[in-house]
Formats: structure tokens, C-alpha cells, sequence
């Protein structure tokens, strides 16, 4: 199965559709431990998103995921706008110009993504961040081949266990580090808002297939 | 939500047209975008200071924006970080050709936001340095956290850094300076009551109504400590020890004093603080060089406080004398 | 009731020893008064100007002490008129031998208190003149009433009056500038909330949830209706209609602009609000001169604004622009 | 009857207890058309005032209303403290260097108290003032002669009238003035502190005479 420019958009209007769904459930995850503003923040970027994105359909997937990216930047601002911003960007520098995605390209898009959040974020695994949902997901991506919608599948249920994850430990990075030990119990917005997109590319991919 | 406002989602760029409006004099709006420069934008041959943070914290930052402080201040959303793009243009309108500093407060949203930028006017040849301010003494500082807030404290760097620009400091001379400052610079606060972010609709926490909360972040964040209200003194003294056990300040430091209110406190709070300030101080043999009591670094709405005290040497008294006129903080 | 203090009883005289402690290079306290007078004083051969009233509407009165502006406030109580013993301290404190003019915000308490203090000093030989600030349109002004209230057009009147004494004006050109600027200023208010004064322990009035009242006076005194909250907008509409009205100030006009906040509410709704008076001055081809936003006239931490104008001519703008440099108010 | 000076301070103890008792109720008076200060600023005065004259036994009573007078103005504020104030320095003046103060005295000085306060305010009946209520007392006094307890029951009972009356007019001066036709239905805190004053005096007299 290979994803096509016109398929690439709707996916990530697909990510947008969820995203806005969850707006209040993330923002009200970042007020228990940050701002009370992470729903908000992504919500308005991803409206952004797709309006930039609904007449690129003859642009290449590369050049659709760099839009992607530079909107996050510049639309949803504090922690998360930069650190999604630069997932997408990476993720399009690893596309490059393709016309299509294919399956055996997932594990390194992704993979590129998780790359430029640890760089920009300077966060590890079990610091309580967006790692802590994407890192497993592409391991499992990573862990066999050939990639299909099962494998993305295990990707996923491994994002929503990290997540879970997140609710035990202590943040080290981001606004909910000033909490301390106070932060445990609580589960992390960004890591919950990245299970929610890769749940969006998953439940996206399987409709097309129907 | 009881706010003078016409929709919460225009209230930045109402608030910067509104500014702009005021004071021709001091400050223009960058068409297009949320950024404050000086209305002689850019000096040639000077630093230039940029800094910037989400709305919501007025007079910071643009109200800082004049000779002898900042050359451009960039207003995120209320509470959220600016972004790259905005930054950059604010970077781009204010280089004078000497280099541009960032004054950027400890949080990961506002440090990857403006380095992101810096990356950005760095590919155009703009020369750039970047400071970190982390005053904030309610968050233990550690290499292995996001370490320690920045808060009112910022307000003592945009001055003192911007006083040696304006005199003519080259830009490694200017983040010096600007280190220095970080580097004495202690800030500690409470509230009594949350705020409301417009676009929220509803308060960013929630006290009982004999509660305040020590420690209290800008943004609301949570503090130190949740405790029945206590009287001024007692307040003064829980935040005085924290502070200057902290650098430490000691007996015959010199420092200048900062009473900052957080929006909703009354000045005549903010002289009843001060007055234990300048008690305690005297216990401690802390000589006052300096005070400065008002609105420097509020959230919205909130009741509270924050004290600050930054140790000074012959430079930093020189600098911080010098002559500022901007919106919000002028000096003869 | 959440507020920063000690002991309900003690605020006033704890507030003015903390300005006093934070800024000995402005001003200092009479000992055993609540007075404040500049550092210098008496100035020989300088017009002394003397204000005050209430307590609760910081920075005024004494906010407004230093060079270019008063020679002494006097504090009263939170929201009551200062007593005639303590205002004649003040005037004989502060004169320096030109005579003294009394800034008189009209309330009955306010009047009758500093009259008979112009009694008492006149009995020692002081030469006294006095005038009564009442820009406040909200009230309907008549003859055979108590007339208009004195609200934040006062500060203007401190400014002008305040200059024009540093410029070496005798008592009666003092007095007539000061009448000049009381001739041609205007200003009203709103609040969103009310505020509390210690003593009482409880808000002086109550607004629901979804309610404003325009027209409000500076101790809560109920204004001209209470109505559901409004746009930024529609209020500053509102406000100018009732002010541009009066006097009138009509097209070709020439205005100095004051935002004043009344406590709590933000900077940023001070903007949002000064957007809008730009905007409509402009369509009234009312030309502005210079815009002043910030809090200058409070209640306590009440939420409202209130908008001054004040029609100037040559003369006017001259003494507008002279340099002050007080705790409050410092130009340049 | 006359009244000597340790008698004197007993009148002036009686009301300044009449006002603490009443300081609530003349508080909320003031906070229906004024600033809600009546009651705490007048209690504050006579506190004061009690103070002051404790131990003054031994002077004449011009003096001590001088000093009631005196501390009044400068303890109490606003717009009642230089009234009152004015009125007990008139009185006092009225009184002269005397030992005791008799009935027929009493319209005089009453007299003068009343003048005092109508030159300082520049008020006349009908305004909604402590005049109000001290005008029609002072007019009962002076109507019949010799003055007795029984002709100063009357006076209360006409500054009572006084104090009603004050409910159906619209204030002229001093803070409820603002209010306008507001104002109406309103029962003036001034009238009442003052009738609460007269009607002090009638009783710690009448305690005397038993
Ligand atoms: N250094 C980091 N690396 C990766 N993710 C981070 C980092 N810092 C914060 N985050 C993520 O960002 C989320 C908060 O995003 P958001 O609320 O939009 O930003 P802000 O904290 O600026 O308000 C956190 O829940 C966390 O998952
Ligand atoms: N000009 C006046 N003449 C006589 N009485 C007055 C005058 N103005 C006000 N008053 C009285 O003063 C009372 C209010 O006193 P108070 O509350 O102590 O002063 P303030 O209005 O300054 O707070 C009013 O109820 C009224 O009876
Ligand atoms: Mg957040
Ligand atoms: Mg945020
Ligand atoms: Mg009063
Ligand atoms: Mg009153």
C-alpha cells in the first residue's frame, strides 16, 4: 500500500479531526500539571494545518509535510509548536520529494520525527514528554519488517502503553518538571496528544484500505 | 469571566494596536505580526536586545521597549511562547549591524522558540547571543530539570543589559553584562487568587477562600507550598528567606529591591510589603541601594506578588542608574 | 477578604512608611503624620502644591510627590478625607515661603477639611489659594448640588500645575493654570467588581456575575446604570460619548489621553480600551497629543477604567511635556 | 438642674456609647447612599474623644467641648468630622469659661452648634444633612421657656421627626447627593448620628435627675 499526496492531506486531517475532538481533553491534562493550554495550542495549529494544506494535493508528500511542520511552528507556539514543528519538518526532509509514501518508509519518517523532537527538546525516554508515547511506537515500527497496517497497529497500542507510562513518573522536562514528585499520577499531555496522532494515521490508513 | 475585552481571541493584537496608539514615541507594531520594536528601529551600530514571552505579563515585555532597554519585544499568544517566525522578524527589524542578544526566560517553550529563530536570522548572517533568565527561587535548579523559572528578575536585565548597549557595548560585553545580572538575581512569589486566560474562559486554578499559594509561577504554575493566607510580614519573611538564602545575599551586599505586583494587589499592598522588605534587610545588614515597587511582571488578573533582589557591584549600580525612557519604566 | 496586610487598622501609615523606605531620593514621611513631602522640601521661593484625600487610590496622592508635580500629599484613612490637622502639617511642612495651593478633589469631607487646614495655616500668615478638581461627568454638575466628583483628572492637574510652579509661576499663575486644566478636563469611569476596604472586611457594594455599573465614582460611589458587561468597545463608546459631550471637545481639538486603570483590571485591557478611544478621537477628528495608560487614580483592586481628556492649548502642552520625576510619574 | 464639668464628661461618654452601639447600623446607612463609613468614623472619633476627656475633671466645659470639638476634626475625616467637630467648637465658644451648663443655657449652645454646621457645610434644612434632624431640635428648645428635661424630650422627639423626614427627600449635599432621585426612600446617616447624639443627652440627663 503506498499513500498518495490527496491521501497524505487526509490523514492529517484526519490528525487534525482528533486533535480537535481531544482539545479539551488535552488542555485539561496540561492544566492538572502545565498551562491548561496544550489543547488549545494544538487545536489552532491544526486548523491552521488544514486550511494551509487543502489545495496542495499536485505538491509532493515531502513538500506537504514541510508545510506541516512550518505552520505547527509558527501557529501553535510554547513547548509543543516547535517540537511537533520540527517532527513534521524532519519527517519531510526524510520523505524528500516523493510522490508517494509507502509502508517501507514509515520507520524512517517517523523515526526522523523522533530524531528532531530529542533534538530540539534535548529529552530522553521517562522524562514524562512526547518521547515517552512516540520512542516505542517507532521501535516497534523498527523492530520488524515488512511494515504493514499490523505492525502500525502494535505501534500504536506500544504509543498508548507509553502514555500509560507517563502517569508513574516524574517529569523532567517541560512546564510540569516544577511540580517535582507532584507531577506523578498525572498523565502527559504531549505524550497523549502524539498516541492520538499516531492513532489518527492508523485509523486513517485502515479506512483506506476498506 | 469579567474582562474589558472584545473577543478573547483578538485580545493580543488589540492590546498591541492599543499600545502602538499610545506611544508613538516610544514604539511602533511590526505590520503583520505580534512584535513591539523602538520607533527608531534599528540603531545602527548598537546591540540590539530582543525579548518576548507569551502575553498576559503587560507592562512586560513591549512596555520595556525604549532607550535604554529593548530594541523589540515579541508578544506570544496569553501564556504561550512566541513562535520562531515572529521572533525573526522582530530579530530582522531591530538589527542595527552590532549583533542582536535574546533575553529569553526558562521555559522549554520560550528557549526552543527563540533558538529556533536564532537558527533562522543566524542563516541570514545576523550575529546572535542568547541568555537564559532563571530567577525564579520556588523551583529547585538542578542540570537533570528544565531548572529554575524565569520571572520578574528579567525586568533587572532588560535595564542593566540595556543600559550597556545603549552605551555602547559590543554584544559579547552586552551578554556579559546580561549574565552578570542572571547570575545575582533572585525572585520568589505568592498569590491569593488564579487568573483567567481570555480564550480559557475560566480561572488557571483554583484557592479556597482563606488559601493562597507560595511559589506561584506567571503562568499560574504551582508553587512551593498551599497554606492559609498569611499576614504581609509573614510573607515577606518566607520569601526573603528563601531568596537570600539562595545566592546567598549576605551581610554588606549591596541590592537593588524589586516589589513586583501581579496584576489585581494594590500598590498600597505592594508599600506594606516593602516595608518589611526594607526591615529585614536591615536585620541582615543587606544594604538597599535601590527600589522599585509596582507592575513590572504581572498575570493578568492574579492577586499576589513577587519580591526580587539583584546583588550589585560598581558596574551593575552604574547600569542600573543609567537613564531609561520607554513605556514602562523611565528614570531621568 | 484576600489582601496582602498586617492589621486592618495599620495600612496607612504602614503603606507610607514602606514608599517611604523605597524612595528616600523622593520622599519622605512627617514624622507622626501621614504625610508625605519631597525630600527637599521646602523648596524656597517655589509655589508649594498640596493634595491628598483618601487613602486607597494609589499612586495618588503621594505617588505624585517630587519634582515637577506636589510638594506633599496628605493620606486619610482608606476612602475618608484627611483631617485639617494633618493637611496643615503638610502645608507648613512644605511652604516655602511663595504661598501654597491646595489640590481639592470635590467631596463634601474633602472640601470642608482642607479649608479649615487653609484656616489654621492662614492664621499663621501662609498665603493659601485653593481649587477643587471635578471632572467626573458621571455626576450632573448644578449649583444647588454637591456638583461633579474629582476623579483622575486630577493627575493632570497635579502635572500642569506642578510644572508651571517648577517654572517659577507666582501662587495665582499656579492657581490659574491649575483652573485652566480643571476648565478643560473630563473623565468617567466603570467597574466590573467591587473592591474592599480593610476597616470593613467586606465589598462596599455587589455586582452579579454578568453585571458592570458605568459611571462608577472612586470609593464605589454608584454611577449612572448598571447594565450587563460590554464590549471593550461598546464601554469606551460610551465613556467618550459622555465626555466629548460635556465640555464639548469638538473636531480640530487637540487632547492629552488618560486610561486609568482601577486596580485589577489588566494593562492589557487598558490597551484594548485605548485601541478603541484612538480609533473613535480619530473619527471625531479630535487630534490626540499624548496618551497616558496605567493606574493613577485607583479603588483599591477594584476591576474598571476610567478614560480622562483634557483639551490643551500652547501653554498646556508645554507644561504637559516639562520633565517630572516623581515615584509615580517620571518624563523625560 | 446644671450640669458641672465631671457631669459633662458623663454626657459626652453616654453618646460616644450611643455611637459605638449604633456604629453597624449608621455604617449601613451610609453604605445604602454614601461609602459606608459613617459609623466606623464616628465610633473611631468618640473613642477618642472618651479618651481625650477622661481626666479633665478639673477643667471648665468650654474647654472640654473644645476638646471634643478638636478631636473630632481631627480623628473622624470626611465630611462629618469637621461638622461635628465645628459644631462642639461652637458650642464650646457659646459656653465660655464656665463651671456648669444649665437648661436655659442649652438652646444657645445648641444654637451654635447648628450654625457651626451650617456655615462649614453650606447646607440648609431639607438637603438630607445631620440639619436635618438638629434644626427642628434646636427650633423645639427655643420655642417655649424655661427650658427643662421635658422641652428636651420634645427637641428629640423633633429631631426623630427629623431623621424620618429625611427618608422622603432627595439629597443635596454631601456623598448621597450623586445618587440623585436615588436617594429617596433612604434614611440619612447624619440625621441619625445626630439625633442618636441629642437623644444621648436626654437620657444620660434624665439618669442623673433620678
Ligand atoms: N523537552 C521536551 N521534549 C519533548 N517534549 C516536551 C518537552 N518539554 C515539554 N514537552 C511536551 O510538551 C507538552 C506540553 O506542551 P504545551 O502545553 O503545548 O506547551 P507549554 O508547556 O509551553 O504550554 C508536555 O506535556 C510534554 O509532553
Ligand atoms: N454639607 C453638609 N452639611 C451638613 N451635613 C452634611 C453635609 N454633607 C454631608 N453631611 C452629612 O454627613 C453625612 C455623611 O458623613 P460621613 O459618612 O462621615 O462622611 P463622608 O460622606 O465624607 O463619608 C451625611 O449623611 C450627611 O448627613
Ligand atoms: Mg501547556
Ligand atoms: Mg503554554
Ligand atoms: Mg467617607
Ligand atoms: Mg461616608
Amino acid at each position: 500500500m503506498a499513500v498518495d499526496s490527496a491521501q497524505l492531506i487526509k490523514i492529517i486531517n484526519h490528525m487534525a479531526q482528533y486533535i480537535e475532538e481531544n482539545k479539551d481533553f488535552l488542555t485539561e491534562l496540561d492544566a492538572a500539571i502545565g498551562d491548561a493550554d496544550h489543547g488549545i495550542n494544538m487545536a489552532k495549529g491544526f486548523k491552521a494545518v488544514s486550511e494551509k494544506i487543502s489545495s496542495m494535493e499536485d505538491k509532493d508528500c515531502g513538500t506537504i509535510l514541510k508545510t506541516v511542520g512550518m505552520t505547527l511552528v509558527s501557529t501553535v507556539g510554547g513547548a509543543s509548536g516547535p517540537l511537533y514543528g520540527t517532527a513534521f519538518m524532519r519527517a519531510s526532509q526524510a520523505t524528500g520529494t516523493k510522490d508517494k509514501i509507502t509502508f517501507e518508509d514509515l520507520p524512517t519518517i517517523l523515526d526522523a520525527a523522533l530524531e528532531g523532537i530529542k533534538m530540539r527538546g534535548k529529552a530522553q525516554k521517562g522524562e514524562k514528554t512526547i518521547i515517552d508515547s512516540l520512542e516505542p511506537a517507532v521501535k516497534v515500527l523498527k523492530s520488524s519488517s515488512p511494515a504493514d497496517l499490523n505492525l502500525l497497529k502494535k505501534a500504536v497500542d506500544a504509543a498508548k502503553d507509553g502514555v500509560e507510562y507517563t502517569k508513574g513518573i516524574i517529569a523532567k522536562k517541560g512546564r510540569a518538571s516544577y511540580l517535582g514528585e507532584r507531577s506523578i499520577g498525572h498523565q502527559d499531555p504531549g505524550a497523549t496528544s502524539c498516541y492520538i496522532m499516531l492513532k489518527a494515521i492508523y485509523d486513517a490508513l485502515e479506512n483506506m484500505q476498506k | 469571566m469579567k474582562k474589558v475585552i472584545n473577543n478573547p481571541e483578538n485580545v493580543v493584537e488589540e492590546m498591541l494596536e492599543g499600545m502602538a496608539a499610545a506611544y508613538p514615541q516610544y514604539v511602533r507594531k511590526l505590520d503583520g505580526f505580534d512584535v513591539m520594536i523602538r520607533t527608531n528601529a534599528p540603531v545602527k551600530g548598537k546591540v540590539a536586545l530582543v525579548s518576548g514571552g507569551g502575553s498576559g505579563h503587560e507592562p512586560s515585555h513591549a512596555g520595556f521597549v525604549g532607550k535604554g532597554m529593548l530594541d523589540a519585544a515579541v508578544a506570544g499568544a496569553v501564556f504561550t511562547s512566541p513562535t520562531p517566525d515572529q521572533i525573526y522578524e522582530a530579530i530582522k527589524a531591530v538589527d542595527g549591524g552590532a549583533g542582536v542578544l535574546l533575553i529569553i526566560k526558562n521555559y522549554t517553550g520560550d528557549i526552543m522558540n527563540f533558538e529556533m529563530a536564532a537558527e533562522m536570522a543566524e542563516g541570514d548572517g545576523v550575529n546572535i547571543e542568547k541568555v537564559v533568565v532563571n530567577d525564579d527561587v520556588a523551583v529547585e535548579d538542578s542540570l537533570y530539570t528544565t531548572g529554575r523559572r524565569g520571572i520578574a528578575g528579567t525586568v533587572f536585565v532588560h535595564k542593566i543589559a540595556g543600559a550597556k548597549a545603549e552605551a555602547g557595548g559590543t554584544l559579547v560585553e552586552v551578554k556579559n553584562t546580561a549574565e552578570k545580572v542572571i547570575n545575582n538575581v533572585r525572585s520568589m512569589g505568592f498569590a491569593l487568587t488564579p487568573c483567567t486566560v481570555p480564550a480559557a474562559g475560566k480561572p488557571n486554578f483554583t484557592l479556597g477562600e482563606d488559601e493562597m499559594e507560595i511559589g506561584i509561577g506567571i503562568h499560574g504554575e504551582p508553587g512551593t507550598m498551599r497554606t492559609s493566607i498569611m499576614k504581609a510580614d509573614e510573607i515577606v519573611d518566607h520569601l526573603l528567606d528563601k531568596i537570600t538564602k539562595d545566592l546567598p545575599y549576605e551581610a554588606g551586599d549591596e541590592v537593588a529591591v524589586m516589589v513586583n505586583g501581579l496584576g489585581a494587589t494594590p500598590l498600597m499592598e505592594q508599600f506594606i510589603m516593602n516595608r518589611r522588605v526594607s526591615e529585614v534587610l536591615k536585620e541582615k545588614k543587606i544594604k538597599v541601594y535601590k527600589t522599585f515597587i509596582g507592575e513590572f511582571m504581572t498575570s493578568l488578573e492574579m492577586a499576589g506578588a513577587s519580591i526580587t533582589l539583584l546583588k550589585l557591584d560598581e558596574e551593575l549600580k552604574t547600569l542600573l542608574d543609567a537613564s531609561a525612557d520607554t513605556p514602562a519604566f523611565r528614570q531621568l
